[in-house]
């Protein structure tokens, strides 16, 4: 199959719908994890029960919503409900996946998305968690998607705002977080990373077509694991391309931010 | 009781069940006309220094009314409550309202980017922040709802949130687990914009509640704001639809296309221009006061504001752009 | 955690939200057809042992023809969970099917009197009981739907029931006040009666929820009867009305007139002649099993049933009676 | 006023229906307390907001509920709620009265719905608390309606279902009740009971026309005190009993009960 030209975000999104598997419920945050579900939605997983923290339950998205409370989020939706119904469903065990952004990720998978520097004199503040932590904390496997720098993927975020495996193996456990869960792969523009079984460390699992390892290590600001079996991320597909760009986000709201 | 861990932010709002309970017993019960002006009911139940919490998420279902009315009405040192707000805490922050805050998100417009003066004025240091996430603001609301002290989740094990929170770690007593404690929360007062209330304020949402059926219960006085106002024979007909019931509602105010800038569900779509255009003054303060003033503090009513934003057009433009309008 | 005092009866279910978690992981998503048929749903949800949830209040929204199902199957030593449990208790006490219960209201029919032979039963010292109050067990299927090992309350402080009970009086983390720890409970099967589902489980209720919303999700199983069956774009088009999503359902059973001789609001009242009948013969053990062999165990489906109980001319009497059938 | 000929039923709920005042909140169990609230809401309190533990709130009663679930309880009403909505909603302080009906009631008002005799053992097995127990511990004045006898009216309940002022002054308090309230009149067929403001022990504060104070100790287990200052309690109005025969209970479910 020929490939057009796509750009990284495209890569990304399009790498990162494909991790959706049909059938799965999938909790998402604001901006590309929702385009990526919607676009795994209308390409690979049709039964793809989509949830947003705001109440809406499994639309059959229009376009991709701006927020995750607009009312794209429950278009012809099995159910319109409220933040409780949507979170204590996360509480309980029926959520597969968390699709989540970020603006510092380290290499056990925190998540920080509260300051860069100091808490009390912050170099800069972000939003908070939003749902963030409480996805990351219930949902049965984590995914975050983010654009792939040094600034972003660091040793040690500055602020812990939503658990990945904290300081390493067994403290999630140990916090009291629920039996089985954590951070299962990033997606950024230039790999896909899980995490080493026993170390909990992220690792570098495929690199997408067109980048080189060392444009992955330049961009993370630690030494991340390299998988023993590196594979190559395929490309994204006519079809995904033409679905993303026609249906998800035809504004160019988060595949125009280059 | 054993506290394993606890948050070092101060509580803003005391948890005690039954000093909510002492109000709860003189609130009037008598089913009577609750209609009045936006400013008749931020004078009567927004005073200085309250704690307020609003309804909707953000950009969406928001009574956007009374958030300008607090605004011109100058209110200073107020305590806020916000899951995801976005759009009503940037206009809190333009109108530097705000004392201290219970929030999990904030400063942002979701994929719209952040709103660069609500990062000045949290930078600044000069409001007290307490962290929590969306899902523990709703457990905290609930267990106000619930008439107890606290409510529990797994929310923040292990992370800083938990840390800058006011929350606390305790140990389940029948299966010895950890559960994250988190204080009940009765916000002075709560904003909430609805599809339809009658003159008493049973109210109807269409779409999702969000976080706001469990805060019309949490809220000692609540003020409504309703797309349109309805004969209470519409609420008997079919009690299934009630969502907040007469006797926890203060003041009912019909705003028509009252969520505007935001989204309304079933009705129109949030003006992403308008929004966006906020972003954009920000960016420099006197242009931004410019604004603050022409869309704001010189005008006199919600009406007016609507106009100067493109009146009727443009309502019907973001009619159209609403999906879930029936055609 | 201190614990102040504590009920002596014992827990029949374990509360620990990590074990349902297990399960739930497993529980498939997917939107598949979930038709069968009565026999089917008992024969593969509800075996010996097992522990099970009545939806509804009584004689109110009871999935009478899967109570019937139960009794011919012969099933024994169930575990109960019953709030207002009144014509549905009755059922399980005329098969002998039950165990152990956790119980707020048995016995009784409410204004109609007790039922002799469920009074018999559980005197008789062969059922295990554990005491709640309603609001306990509201609270206990609340603390497993939102996935924590229990709940607090105000409910049975001071009282003889908290000492028969399963419950741990605690202090507050924050306040000091005391309130009751009630252990979150998972039933094995739940089954409610619906006005309407879709193939795949999406359920439309109108008037009260009673505690159906929190038990459909506290459950690991759930068997819905539906009034009717509609289409899933009747789901679609107004997913406000949704409060039972299809990922929670295991199996759909489409059965008009299904909470005969109970009362479906909107539908039809209850046949309170029917309800009288049983409490008559009930008074004689001879009399009584004709009349469970006349119109349980003898009958093969609830249509034969509904027939013998005087069939369309009853039901329009009863329909008649029903008065918030829209005319 | 001419008053008709009554039985002593309808003496017992035209007495208690006068007890609720107009534009306070109600929660009724079954039976007698649920006709006595239909009679106030269409003689003497028509905002009287009755709430059904099921979920119906402030319905426009059509004929008496059988059960405080069935449809009557919200039609017409305010909200169909659920059991959660109503009870919490009395968790908070909403709710005036409790108004509730008991197999033994002793003299600081706890109520027995539950056993006679031994638990293990019992004589008699009755209902159990239903929401009689969460009512009483949460309305801010609770009021209980029953037939007076001897049987009913105890020193001790042999089982506490229902909190009353347990064994005396401070004792709800100290157990973790909410503060300030409590057992507040008990309305009989032959009288009306407070509780002494000091001691909390049941008070004989007013008798029903035709009925001696003799009549009412006899029918008492237990000495309560009498009122300084007793009173007569005026017979049913016209009104009241036409009311109550024709509209509230034509099936003479309850009234016919003698």
């Amino acid at each position: 199959m020929m490939t057009s030209a796509y750009n990284k975000i495209e890569m990304m999104i399009c790498t990162a719908a494909r991790f959706l598997e049909d059938g799965t419920t999938v909790a998402v945050g604001t901006g590309a994890p929702c385009a990526a579900a919607m676009l795994a939605q209308k390409v690979n997983a049709p039964n793809l029960v989509i949830i947003f923290e705001a109440g809406g339950l499994a639309p059959l998205l229009p376009q991709m919503p701006i927020s995750v409370g607009d009312s794209r989020t429950f278009f012809r939706g099995i159910m319109a409900a409220g933040m409780n119904e949507m979170m204590t469903t996360c509480c309980r065990g029926l959520v597969d996946y968390a699709f989540l952004g970020g603006a510092q990720i380290d290499k056990y998978g925190n998540i920080n998305s509260t300051v860069i520097g100091d808490y009390y004199k912050p170099k800069v503040r972000f939003p908070g968690s939003g749902g963030a932590n409480d996805f990351a904390s219930f949902c049965w496997q984590t995914m975050i998607i983010a654009v792939h720098n040094q600034t972003r993927f660091v040793e040690k975020v500055d602020f812990v705002t939503s658990p990945g495996y904290l300081t390493g193996p067994g403290a999630r456990e140990a916090a009291g977080l629920p039996a089985g869960t954590g951070p299962h792969k990033i997606i950024t523009d230039l790999a896909v990373m899980g995490f080493h079984p026993e170390s909990k460390e992220m690792m570098v699992e495929s690199i997408h077509q067109g980048v080189e390892l060392q444009d992955v290590l330049q961009n993370t600001g630690f030494r991340p694991i390299i998988s023993e079996s590196v594979k190559t991320t395929p490309p994204p597909s006519d079809t995904e391309l033409k679905v993303l760009r026609e249906e998800v986000d035809p504004g160019r709201y988060i595949i125009g931010r280059q | 009781m054993n506290i394993i861990e606890e948050g070092q932010a101060p509580l803003f709002m005391n948890p005690d069940p039954d000093k909510a309970r002492e109000f709860f017993r003189k609130k009037p019960r008598a089913m009577t006309d609750k209609r009045m002006t936006e400013k008749e009911a931020v004078d009567m139940f927004i005073p200085d220094g309250c704690y307020l919490a609003i309804g909707g998420f953000g950009a969406n279902r928001i009574p956007t009314a009374i958030l300008h009315e607090i605004l011109r009405a100058r209110r200073r040192n107020l305590g806020f409550l916000g899951h995801t707000s976005t759009h009503d805490f940037q206009l809190l922050c333009a109108g530097n309202c705000l004392k201290k805050v219970d929030v999990a998100y904030i400063i942002g417009l979701e994929a719209r980017g952040l709103s660069p003066n609500a990062r000045r004025v949290m930078e600044s240091g000069e409001v007290e922040v307490c962290e929590w996430t969306n899902y523990a603001l709703c457990v905290r609301l609930r267990a106000a709802a619930e008439g107890v002290s606290f409510g529990i989740a797994r929310s923040m094990l292990g992370t800083d949130t938990l840390k800058m929170s006011g929350a606390k770690v305790i140990e389940c007593p029948f299966t010895g687990k950890r559960f994250v404690a988190l204080p009940a929360v009765w916000p002075d007062v709560a904003v909430i914009h609805v599809h339809e209330s009658d003159i008493y304020g049973n109210c109807h949402i269409r779409g999702i509640s969000v976080a706001d059926l469990e805060l019309a219960r949490a809220a000692k006085r609540v003020i409504i704001t309703a797309e349109r106002l309805v004969d209470g024979y519409a609420i008997r007909i079919n009690p299934t639809r009630t969502v907040i019931p007469f006797y926890l509602v203060d003041a009912v105010i019909e705003v028509p296309f009252g969520s505007y800038p935001g989204n309304m569900a079933y009705e129109y779509f949030s003006d992403e221009q308008h929004l966006a255009q906020w972003l954009k003054v920000e960016k420099d303060t006197d242009e931004f006061q410019r604004f603050l003033d022409k869309y704001i503090y010189n005008v006199s009513s919600f009406e007016e504001y609507l106009e100067l934003c493109g009146g009727i057009k443009k309502l019907k433009e973001l009619r159209k752009l609403e999906a879930l309008v029936d055609r």
